[in-house]
């Protein structure tokens, strides 16, 4: 399948490569093969990631990314479905990554029981991910990579 | 607190680590959180006494205004939160400010 | 029958038929002159047969999605809603209807399920959920009512399809095949405890069980 | 096995301890004396500067060693976010470091010389301005100051817009200048100063935590700003009482927080609005004092076209289009008469959204005891009629006296993170100066080139040509040399398959795009040179509360990138006032007479003032050791000069440094929260109470302005409404968050949101891939009928962050007649499944 389609936009690449008049020396992975004056195929929607593995993050405050689907989960102002596993109270049975307690505190730094609602729409902050590779990479290193040391706190 | 677990983990079990000689425990706490607070400036000193006292917080800074960088190393959210709730409650202490908190599991 | 006919006009409406059901008693006590015995009960087992039928046919057109969402409550509001669901769309085409969730497969319960239907048919013409607004504001009680009758009957709908038996859970996710063995396998939780909301939105959840 | 784990707690703790000193702002001591060694080898510098994305302002703390960005999180210090960041702000420590960089200049050659279709080849950057000088100068010579122009930004920094600015309007004498934020603010600029005479907003975000009730007119919050939603989800879930109000074109994610949820047909917003102040005038609930005393009413100008090209058969029957602008004077009895014919009944019916809920907003508005926030953003702006929108929602705030207080507050959101503060303060737009000022007038002309020291009749008395007039013109062949910076118009401009890539390949023009990645806009340009961007030279943006802060330059630029300012500067070096001014207006100041644009703009004893022994210890500065004096202190000085003391006074430079930014107008050290209003705002006189002091008058414009259909509607060949926008995880066009792993995954590429009814009607499934095409041009794109956003039947939606799939070459380039902003939220499309050969 992914083979298949890898040739399609080869062939597709070479077809457009030869037959554009502007034979450019730099080109853009996000744009893709197709010219400028015209549109390529759109490829496949990629599947979420769907696993329980936590993903590794580059410093202490970036918030983790979801590794799990989220498709249906319901975030609104009748419920919350990512707290009815990650919630304090949840973990225990949920076996979840309980929220950080900074998510305790409101605007004003008080220490709240609960999740401060300023931090009740969890995706403005956690994404979900696709499995795809990203066509340009990116060349960020991490503290712990300068200075070759284990990192501080990888899972969190 | 730490206690080897005699039956497998699911967890482990999925993951394969279960294959692994070591036994599985479950994450070490290592909830490392650090606090900003604020006291009356005139009582800094057992402000500082009373917090070195409770158990895992360690003083990282103070300034003469009456503020002080406290450090705390908690097996588990819950004590944190005591943690911060005990320091909050001191006389003298305006405000304690939950400032950063990560957890250090070290399960690779 | 051509008494009836010949029954002068002007007579009550009660006595018409009466003298008609008498007629007619006296016709079935009346021995069979014409048709042996073996004849007329096979006659007696198709018409029951044709009757039965009839009546489960009848039945089971109301145990469609097309006469569910015959009325709007349901068309714009929870059908509406199902269609963005892995149960309306997945990867295998097979889907779930509203009678497969919603009503009993068991002929008991499911009669008692249509004698209850029959309070939504009554909401329907005085438009107690004429609009979205007000289906909104009831739809705490109804999912109540939906999850109640899940809890009972533990799951009874879902396992039709999702049998517990039937399950390999090397397919699942990590955190479903961990969930499923933990809580599912165990008896401890049944379908609904943990997939409420899966096929609708939810109501409000304060206060429900396992929601913040 | 226990040695590196200590090792790895203690590194924690010394972050966390960091942190919390950093929060407190007091010094790091160090802890245990075994850890000293660790630290001193281990520390990060922390630094703030606002987020680089959307027009929140938010401020970051930003962590290098050895010159790279190492890590980033939420400033606690700031009043903005206090400590939070959106998905993209949490990631902004990766922007820089995409694989694709541009670190040399770029010009197509053939041969070893400049040729329109040869190949992009590595020059230096003296031999790219001298190709670039030369078409500039060539472009001049042929048209004169119309041939050359500048497509600029609301991500420019104040120096960079101001320098520009000033290169182009005093400079080059030429207007040709417009940020991209006129696909953005414009609307809304433009609605400020006709109702009150005087742009941005009397409000701040303080707002939120003062109000009752939200009511978000075309503004997906909960996606776009993503901070502010924060905010508002704070206030509406501590607050029982608090109301939401979400209206939009289509479900999105804003919906998940709203109490009353509409739907309304595209453009019917106009009848909505209406509707609105009748009820309130029906219901006698206008505050007939504070309409008495603080407003005029004024009947708009109707049939104002669409802002198209002149011979577009809509334009030609358009008989108000010459003066879209105009307004005639009227009673209140009168406007009472106007809007009697907008019934809620009506409106509900036009709009098709439950007349229940439409009366329940109309009584947020109405209630005397409701404080009411309204906020919007392209919903409004990017509309044929986004001024009259904008007119029209002050309108209600005006009637009801709700307005310049605390909690009551209209309130336009902007898209990018110094739409106000460069774009509009600095006055970057074909037809503006600083401070609010404009080219027409003879006065703010002359105040400009006082300030400036240019001799009289420096600046040309026309607007320029717009955004979208640039692309026309491009094409038409009359703009030969085009500069553009910070921003990616061949995926962002509407109808880029008709306009503005044609009018790129031009083969009479010369286009030079400044980027730091080979954006779309890039590959389509004949120069590219490579830019700083960022935490890479020092800056300053102003947000949508008037908010102005700075940053220090934190780290280098990659190979030989360089920031926008240096390369305006550098650019000005190579022009003598002879080549670019007719001999008249040199005479008026001959001892300018030899001198280079660099010397009379910028070396003018203002703009190079400060010694670069000014600018902080511990900071680089690469544009001021380039050019021997502290550049942006100077310019920002020479440019704070025109607000102080009118109402949009600046503080001085340095002091930005220290703060996480300021609201203007600062007057004696105090920042303004809420303008127009006796004791909140200096500027209000005694005694006035409420005093609109952008008008002589001091009085507040409610216009009559009725609905009008848009310029294109679906119809049997294209039956779907087409809206396009921004999806969480992307900023504009996607150049920097694409390239960070982590945004990519979670929005990999653009799909286009169908109702699943519609789909199913057309045989339609999701993931099938469909070419969404309208009389303009095509894209094909994969089928979403699931998901963030639900559109009604009837609608598509189709984010625009993806450069391989340019929905742009679809939409229409119908403007605003007044603001001359496009509308990208409407025009009719069909949708077909693509057949897999």
């Amino acid at each position: 399948m992914i083979g298949k389609s890898a040739i399609v936009v080869l062939a597709i690449a070479l077809v457009a490569a030869s037959s554009s008049l502007l034979a450019q020396g730099v080109t853009s992975g996000l744009r893709g093969p197709a010219p400028l004056n015209e549109e390529g195929p759109a490829p496949p929607m990629t599947p979420m990631r769907n696993t329980a593995e936590r993903e590794i993050r580059n410093y202490p405050e970036q918030p983790p990314v979801i590794p799990h689907s989220i498709d249906g989960y319901q975030v609104d102002m009748n419920g919350n479905k990512c707290l009815s596993c990650h919630a304090r109270a949840r973990t225990g049975e949920s076996q979840a990554p309980m929220v950080s307690i900074t998510h305790f505190m409101d605007r004003d730094g008080q220490f709240l029981a609960s999740v401060s609602p300023r931090r009740y729409f969890c995706t403005e902050c956690h994404v979900p991910q696709n499995v795809t590779t990203p066509p340009v990479t990116n060349d960020f290193v991490d503290i712990d990579t300068i200075l070759n040391r284990p990192a501080p706190g990888g899972h969190r | 607190m730490i206690r080897a677990q005699t039956t497998i983990d699911r967890r482990a079990l999925i993951t394969g680590r279960v294959l692994q000689a070591e036994p599985v425990v479950p994450p070490p706490g290592g909830e490392i959180a650090s606090i900003l607070v604020q006291t009356r400036p005139e009582r800094l000193d057992a402000t500082e006494a009373a917090i070195t006292a409770l158990r895992g917080c360690e003083i990282y800074g103070r300034d003469e205004k009456g503020k002080l960088v406290v450090v705390v190393d908690a097996p588990d959210a819950s004590s944190l939160g005591a943690t911060l709730n005990t320091i909050s409650a001191l006389p003298n202490v305006y405000s304690a400010s939950l400032v950063f908190h990560a957890v250090d599991a070290d399960n690779v | 029958m051509s008494d009836v006919d010949k029954a002068p006009p002007g007579q009550g409406w009660f006595a018409r038929p009466w003298r008609f059901a008498l007629e007619l008693w006296d016709v079935l006590i009346r021995p069979s002159s014409v048709f042996g015995l073996g004849v007329l009960v096979l006659a007696g087992f198709v018409a029951g047969v044709i009757f039965w039928g009839g009546f489960n046919t009848a039945l089971e057109l109301t145990n469609t999605e097309k006469f569910c969402t015959g009325c709007h409550e349901m068309r714009d509001n929870v059908f509406a809603e199902l269609k963005s669901t892995i149960h309306f769309t997945n990867r295998s085409g097979v889907r779930a209807t509203c009678p497969d969730c919603h009503v009993p497969h068991n002929w008991t319960d499911k009669i008692a399920r249509k004698m209850q239907a029959s309070k939504e048919v009554w909401g329907h013409l005085f438009g107690s959920i004429d609009t979205r607004d007000k289906f909104v504001d009831n739809r705490l009680e109804l999912a109540l009512h939906e999850w109640a009758r899940f809890k009972a009957n533990d799951s009874l709908e879902c396992r039709n399809c999702h049998s517990a038996q039937s399950m390999d859970i090397t397919k699942q996710s990590p955190r479903a095949s961990v969930a499923h063995q933990r809580f599912l396998f165990t008896g401890e939780k049944t379908c609904i405890d943990c997939h409420k909301g899966i096929a609708h939105h939810l109501p409000d959840m304060r206060g429900v069980p396992g929601w913040q | 096995m226990t040695a590196p784990k200590l090792d790895r707690r203690q590194v924690l703790k010394l972050e966390a301890a960091a942190m919390a000193a950093l929060a407190g702002g007091m010094p790091v001591a160090a802890g245990a004396a075994n850890l000293v060694t660790e630290r001193a080898e281990s520390e990060m510098k922390w630094d703030k500067a606002p987020c680089r994305f959307c027009g929140t302002g938010c401020s970051v703390m930003v962590a290098t060693k050895d010159n790279r960005v190492v890590a980033t999180h939420g400033d606690i210090k700031s009043e903005v976010n206090r400590g939070l960041n959106c998905v993209k702000g949490y990631f902004l420590s990766k922007i820089m470091y995409g694989h694709d960089r541009l670190t040399k200049p770029l010009l197509r050659k053939k041969d070893g010389k400049y040729d329109k279709n040869g190949d992009f080849t590595e020059v230096s950057w003296n031999e790219a301005f001298d190709v670039m000088t030369e078409k500039f100068k060539a472009a001049l010579k042929k048209r004169g100051p119309s041939g050359i122009g500048m497509f600029g930004s609301g991500q420019w920094t104040i120096f960079e817009g101001y320098a520009a600015s000033k290169l182009f309007k005093a400079g080059f004498r030429s207007n040709n200048i417009d940020p991209n934020a006129r696909h953005c603010m414009a609307s809304t600029a433009v609605g400020f100063m006709r109702t009150f005479g005087i742009d941005e907003p009397m409000g701040c975000y303080d707002d939120i935590e003062a109000t009752d009730a939200f009511v978000l007119w075309g503004s997906n919050m909960a996606e776009m700003h993503p901070i502010l939603w924060t905010r508002v989800a704070d206030r509406r879930l501590s607050a029982p009482h608090v109301r939401v109000a979400v209206l939009s074109t289509f479900e999105h994610r804003s919906f998940d927080l709203a109490d009353i949820g509409l739907v309304f047909k595209p453009q019917t917003d106009l009848y909505l609005l209406n509707a609105i102040a009748n009820h309130i005038v029906k219901t006698g609930r206008v505050n007939k004092d504070f309409v008495d005393k603080h407003t005029l009413f004024k009947r708009g100008q109707t049939d104002i076209g669409y802002g198209l090209r002149p011979d577009h058969p809509l334009e030609k029957k358009a008989t108000g289009r010459a003066k879209a602008g105009d307004a005639q004077d009227m009673t209140y009895d009168e406007y009472v008469k106007f809007v009697s014919d907008y019934t809620l009944e009506k409106a509900a019916d036009m709009a098709g959204v439950p007349l229940s809920r439409l009366q329940a907003l109309a009584e947020l508005y109405a209630d005397p005891k409701v404080k009411v926030t309204s906020f919007w953003t392209m919903g409004f702006n990017q509309h044929t009629r986004g001024v009259w929108c904008n007119n029209l929602v002050y309108n209600i705030h005006l009637l009801t006296g709700k307005i310049s207080e605390p909690g009551n507050s209209p309130f336009s959101l902007t898209g990018q993170p110094s739409a106000c503060g460069t774009a509009r303060e600095v006055g970057t737009f074909s037809h503006r100066l600083p401070a609010d000022m404009v080219v027409t007038n003879k006065e703010h002309r002359a105040k400009a080139e006082h300030i400036w020291k240019l001799p009289e009749g420096t600046i040309p008395d026309k607007p320029g040509y717009h955004a979208v007039l640039q692309n026309r013109m491009l094409k038409d062949g009359l703009l030969n040399a085009y500069w553009i910076q910070v921003n990616n118009n061949l995926q962002a401009a509407a109808n880029g398959n008709e306009e503005t890539y044609p009018g790129y390949r031009n083969p009479e023009n010369f286009i030079v795009v400044s980027d730091a990645y080979p954006t779309v806009t890039a590959l389509a340009a004949d120069l590219i040179l490579p830019t700083a961007m960022w935490v890479e030279k020092e800056g300053a943006y102003g947000n949508a509360e008037r908010r102005t802060h700075t940053w220090h330059q934190l780290v280098s630029a990659p190979g030989e990138a360089r920031s926008d300012l240096w390369q305006l500067m550098e650019f000005s070096k190579r022009f003598k006032v002879e080549e670019v001014w007719p001999e008249e207006l040199i005479a008026k100041m001959p001892e300018y007479r030899g001198k280079t644009l660099f010397d009379v703009l910028y070396r003018n004893g203002q703009v190079d003032k400060f010694p670069v022994t000014d600018i902080e210890a511990g900071y680089a500065n690469d544009e001021s050791k380039a050019f021997g004096f502290y550049v942006h202190k100077g310019l920002f000085e020479e440019y704070a000069s025109f607000g102080r003391g009118h109402g949009h006074d600046l503080a001085p430079y340095d002091t930005y440094h220290e703060v996480r930014g300021l609201r203007w107008p600062v007057v004696n050290g105090q920042e303004t929260r809420w303008r127009f209003r006796e004791g909140l705002d200096p500027y209000v006189q005694q005694g006035t109470g409420v005093q609109f002091y952008g008008f002589p008058d001091g009085k507040a414009r409610i216009f009559a302005l009725p609905y009008e259909p848009p310029a294109e509607s679906p119809d049997k060949d294209f039956p779907f409404w087409l809206s396009t926008g921004r999806v969480l995880e992307h900023w504009h066009s996607g150049t920097m968050t694409r390239r960070v792993p982590e945004l990519y995954r979670a929005f990999p590429e653009a799909v286009c949101f169908m109702h699943p009814d519609d789909a199913a009607d057309l045989k339609l499934r999701r993931g099938d891939e469909v070419r969404v095409e309208s009389r303009r041009g095509f894209i094909r794109v994969r089928l979403e009928t699931r998901g963030r956003d639900k559109p009604p039947r009837g609608l598509v939606f189709v984010p625009w962050f993806d450069e391989s799939k340019l929905i742009n070459k679809v939409t229409l380039d119908a403007t605003d007649p007044i603001s001359l902003q496009t509308d990208y939220k409407k025009c009719a499309v069909r949708i077909e499944k693509v057949t897999t050969t």
